[in-house]
């Protein structure tokens, strides 16, 4: 049936219904029609996030200043991704669904969501078989130009798809054997990170097809100090932290990468201390402010996803840290729903929370993410925590707490629209 | 042992209050397990806080339509719209209302009076996760259509899948169904 | 690719892989073949159950005794509602499917799983408006000679989908205006509940075909005292028990049913100290020792979703109470994961475990059942609490605690291949 | 105050013994939420308790195959199928066992050796949900294909859902990758 504002009492005359509805009088509250559904303010609030969750397969659309949900995007298996170009009111979501649930044919599309009233208004089917793991970035990517999305698939074959966005159509597949991944870098340059520590540059003419495909030296070795997937990016630059807690910077400015000098988040003392990177989101840079989020932990060999207990914060003009900021506990949750201790045990909930998080190594925050706006929140929340806490990313301070609704928290996304740039 | 009993007590009868089976296990988890609150942000009440006509006191439980205790919830069993993206009576973005509901009867504190009220469920995403509210006041088995909060009410729609629930004023009652 | 036995050294060779591999030496471990599957012994032991999950989509088959789980069925959105004959080495899953995750086009169907396996050997398309609600039970029924599965249709019509299980195909939709629901009596009959408290018989043909339907009389007032659609089977009756604890016992042993003289679960003084049955899944009967067990809370009006805080045991040969059982709380988890003390805290999260189920009325048990065979288990599981707690059904007395690694424990269903009876 | 800090400082110790994080946060939860525990029936270990000839003490926790701390889950994340109606080295019932799988090399305690441990998927039916293992030794980032348990390892099976994942030996290590 349409959806249409239809009165109830035409929908009551389906059931023979014994009760009898009275005529409202001037002093009655007056009746209301159906069928009606919201739709969000656009541009969106810049401290509004997308968290996405890996069990509940599903994206919710969270305004952190006061934990209101906008909305959510459903997706498919995995870990839902989605992109958010600055140039159209959309919202793209790649998903994967099989006929029979977690069985029968697979289908991959990419979702085309309109962002007021986050409907889906069309969809490209893309092949089976984009990649599917348990790291939340890298895997798709936009162009700077919002023309074309990037998909990265893994058979264990490596390639990527590509979507013209425009167009609305699949346009091609690029392999890319010995690489994975996917990193914009520009209007129609896209990068991937190599088994043997070096990166493929794969250039696109105007209708998405490959042009041009470049590996460069090693940049960093696989086998010693491998850097991870989870790279931020500032302005042209991508920065690659390493496990030992290597920033390693690529200049994609001009047509060849330039791997500048590598620095490090970490003193010899800090290091000697186990001080690391770690979790499943790492790093994120506020652009005005040049500011680089760190997110660490101490710990040993392999401890690469650990979940962090601070985040550092450095002036990336200087490569100096500024700021070193304790984590609180984001915030338990069962099932969605946040475990509150209220006005009268909020405090030793709180207190809990915070001492659990830094006694246990594996409880803390997997994720960060830093608003684009000139009043940056930095954003928090664990996998299996529940929670989302933010802090006021200039300062440091904690602002407070928001839930989801998830089940999980994978990952953070922000967007706004009023900024383009790196995403 | 004792001042732990009587700790559990406090707790629990302070948690008795609330209403809603999965606010009672955040709030029973809260209690015991660790987590959220202070500072915890303010979350907004309904959309806009002014009194609306014929409506209960927006500070008060029964006047905010994304608490529990809203006067419109006395039958629902479901996620509420107003937490989800949506309001009382509209649905979550994105979702579409069912055009057939179950009924309940509910009395508006405002005016003493009872009003039909029509609980049509928003449809075609996963469950949306905030405020659950389970009240029943009225429910009725499945077989008692019209009546029973149990059934999955997407019907009519594109999707069977539930996302929430809207609470919308469809009539005043003159007889109790 | 197939699933075969192929050895993983191949496998390998895939990758440019560095590592090398020394054949094995005597000493060594053997390597060992890649690619098997287990397969679980039939019959089944009588005291595994099948626990459906309404938010992880799947039906998990748990051993009470030990608490090993051996497999799961996965099914698609709402209570997963599973038929187990006796007669065939196959389960039967109604699903329902959207071709993108919550929308796109719907499927339903019926899938038929191999016992021993746990694979879908074959599938059955069914009308796509299957009823779909929180009552997790008499939504789907099979005939007692296990040839014809009947399933609950509302749209909000109402109707029976019939799918003869030997031919594997939907034979026939049966309309049911003013019924609900689906309760088996016998080899070519089915039940149904009508609003204005009376039932529809429906028979069929050996062809699955509807050659009679057939309206009682009013057997409760819907308005006052209604039953709930929780009814236990005991040999050719159906116990309906009302919301104020009236068990309607009605015997199907005959062409017409026969409405035998009601009997109440509480006495006068427990009626008005607010004794009342409640939860999901609230009834169940031994047939051999002719028990019926009853789930049991405080509540006021409106309560009979309430969970339960005790289960009563009665003689159904003299419809006399002969235990009260207390119940513990069946232990909580956090996505599936059980929540323990572990053997130095067990007593204290035991104790406050239990304290908060008696405590706060909406924590508890919702679903009891009980095994079929001589040393009876009576199985107990809440919703949102997460785990299983069993008990001797003879005796009443608390055996232990088990996980299902469900999200939720919507339903609990018992099966014993050597019991042919009611299901 | 002491009490509770003490309390608190003890549970947390003895919590940060297990390694799997989702057995820790049932641990933790456990400490202070409240459930399980006694009497909690007995697990059966891997299937049948005799040693294997070549494998370590059934006994200890490096020789039990639904243990996180088996000796051949050292590089794992993910749910044990010997927790899921497999074992070890065979996928639960209705599964499929992906052909492609990432590597790990552990050291066997009844032997010394260092083994080639296939990681290889469970495939076709949803997340398992018991024993959760996460150990990561040698994990590499995802580029580094062969060695990344990030990656969902169900590929040239029918479908790409993941249920759990065993722990095949496929070789002896004879230089450390």
């Amino acid at each position: 049936m349409p959806r249409t504002n239809r009165r109830t009492r035409r929908t009551l005359s389906i059931w023979a219904f014994a009760l009898l509805l009275a005529g409202p009088s001037d002093a009655d509250l007056p009746l209301e029609p159906v069928g009606r559904v919201a739709t969000i303010k656009t541009p969106y609030s810049p401290h509004w996030v997308f968290v996405g969750d890996a069990l509940g397969h599903r994206t919710a659309l969270i305004d952190v200043e006061d934990g209101r949900m906008l909305g959510t995007l459903d997706s498919g298996f995995g870990i839902p991704q989605t992109l958010h170009p600055t140039r159209r009111s959309e919202i793209y979501v790649i998903e994967t669904h099989y006929s029979r649930g977690s069985r029968g044919e697979r289908s991959d599309v990419l979702t085309i969501y309109d962002k007021a009233s986050l409907a889906p208004i069309a969809e490209v089917a893309i092949p089976p078989k984009r990649a599917l793991s348990a790291t939340p970035v890298a895997h798709v990517a936009l162009s700077d130009d919002d023309r074309f999305a990037a998909i990265f698939n893994l058979t264990p074959a490596s390639s990527l798809s590509i979507v013209d966005l425009e167009q609305r159509r699949f346009v091609s597949e690029i392999q890319m054997p010995g690489c994975s991944l996917v990193y914009p870098i520009g209007e129609r340059r896209f990068a991937a990170l190599c088994m043997n520590g070096s990166l493929l540059v794969i250039r696109l003419d105007d209708s998405g097809r490959e042009v041009g495909k470049q590996r460069s030296q090693p940049f960093f070795d696989p086998e010693t100090d491998p850097v991870t997937e989870k790279a931020a990016r500032f302005g042209d630059r991508w920065l690659f932290p390493s496990f030992d807690g290597w920033i390693h910077p690529v200049d994609f400015s001009g047509p060849e990468p330039v791997f500048e000098e590598r620095w490090s988040l970490t003193s010899e003392r800090e290091r000697a201390d186990g001080w690391k990177i770690g979790g499943y989101q790492h790093l994120a840079v506020h652009e005005k402010s040049a500011t680089l989020y760190a997110l660490m932990h101490q710990g040993g060999i392999d401890s690469h996803k650990q979940p962090g207990s601070e985040v550092w914060f450095y002036d990336l003009t200087e490569r100096e840290r500024t700021r070193r900021v304790e984590l609180v506990n984001p915030g338990f949750t069962y099932l969605g729903v946040p475990i509150e201790g209220g006005p009268t045990w909020g405090w030793l909930v709180d207190w809990i929370g915070d001492r659990v998080m830094h006694a246990i190594p594996d409880i803390g925050v997997d994720s960060i993410a830093v608003t684009l706006d000139d009043a940056p929140r930095l954003v928090t929340s664990g996998m299996f925590s529940g929670g989302i806490a933010s802090f006021d990313a200039l300062t440091g301070e904690f602002i407070g707490r928001v839930f989801s609704g998830n089940l999980t928290n994978a990952v953070i996304q922000t967007a706004s629209p009023a900024t383009p740039g790196p995403r | 042992m004792t001042r732990i009993d009587d700790w559990m007590a406090r707790a629990a009868r302070q948690l008795a209050r609330r209403t809603s089976r999965r606010s009672l296990l955040a709030g029973l988890g809260g209690a015991l397990l660790g987590g959220a609150a202070i500072p915890l942000l303010p979350v907004s009440r309904a959309f806009g806080r002014e009194p609306q006509p014929g409506e209960p006191d927006p500070e008060t439980p029964e006047g905010q339509a994304n608490a529990c205790e809203y006067w419109r919830y006395c039958s629902i069993d479901g996620f509420l719209s107003s937490c989800c993206g949506g309001t009382h009576n509209s649905c979550p973005p994105g979702t579409s209302m069912a055009p057939v509901t179950w009924i309940g009867t509910c009395r508006n504190p405002a005016d003493g009076k009872e009003y039909v009220i029509s609980y049509n469920d928003c449809c075609g995403k996963g469950p949306c996760g905030k405020c659950f509210c389970r009240r029943n006041e009225g429910d009725k088995p499945v077989y008692y259509t019209p009546k029973s909060n149990d059934i999955d009410w997407c019907m009519g729609t594109d999707s069977v899948v539930y996302n929430s629930t809207v609470a919308v004023v469809v009539g005043v009652a003159v007889e109790k169904g």
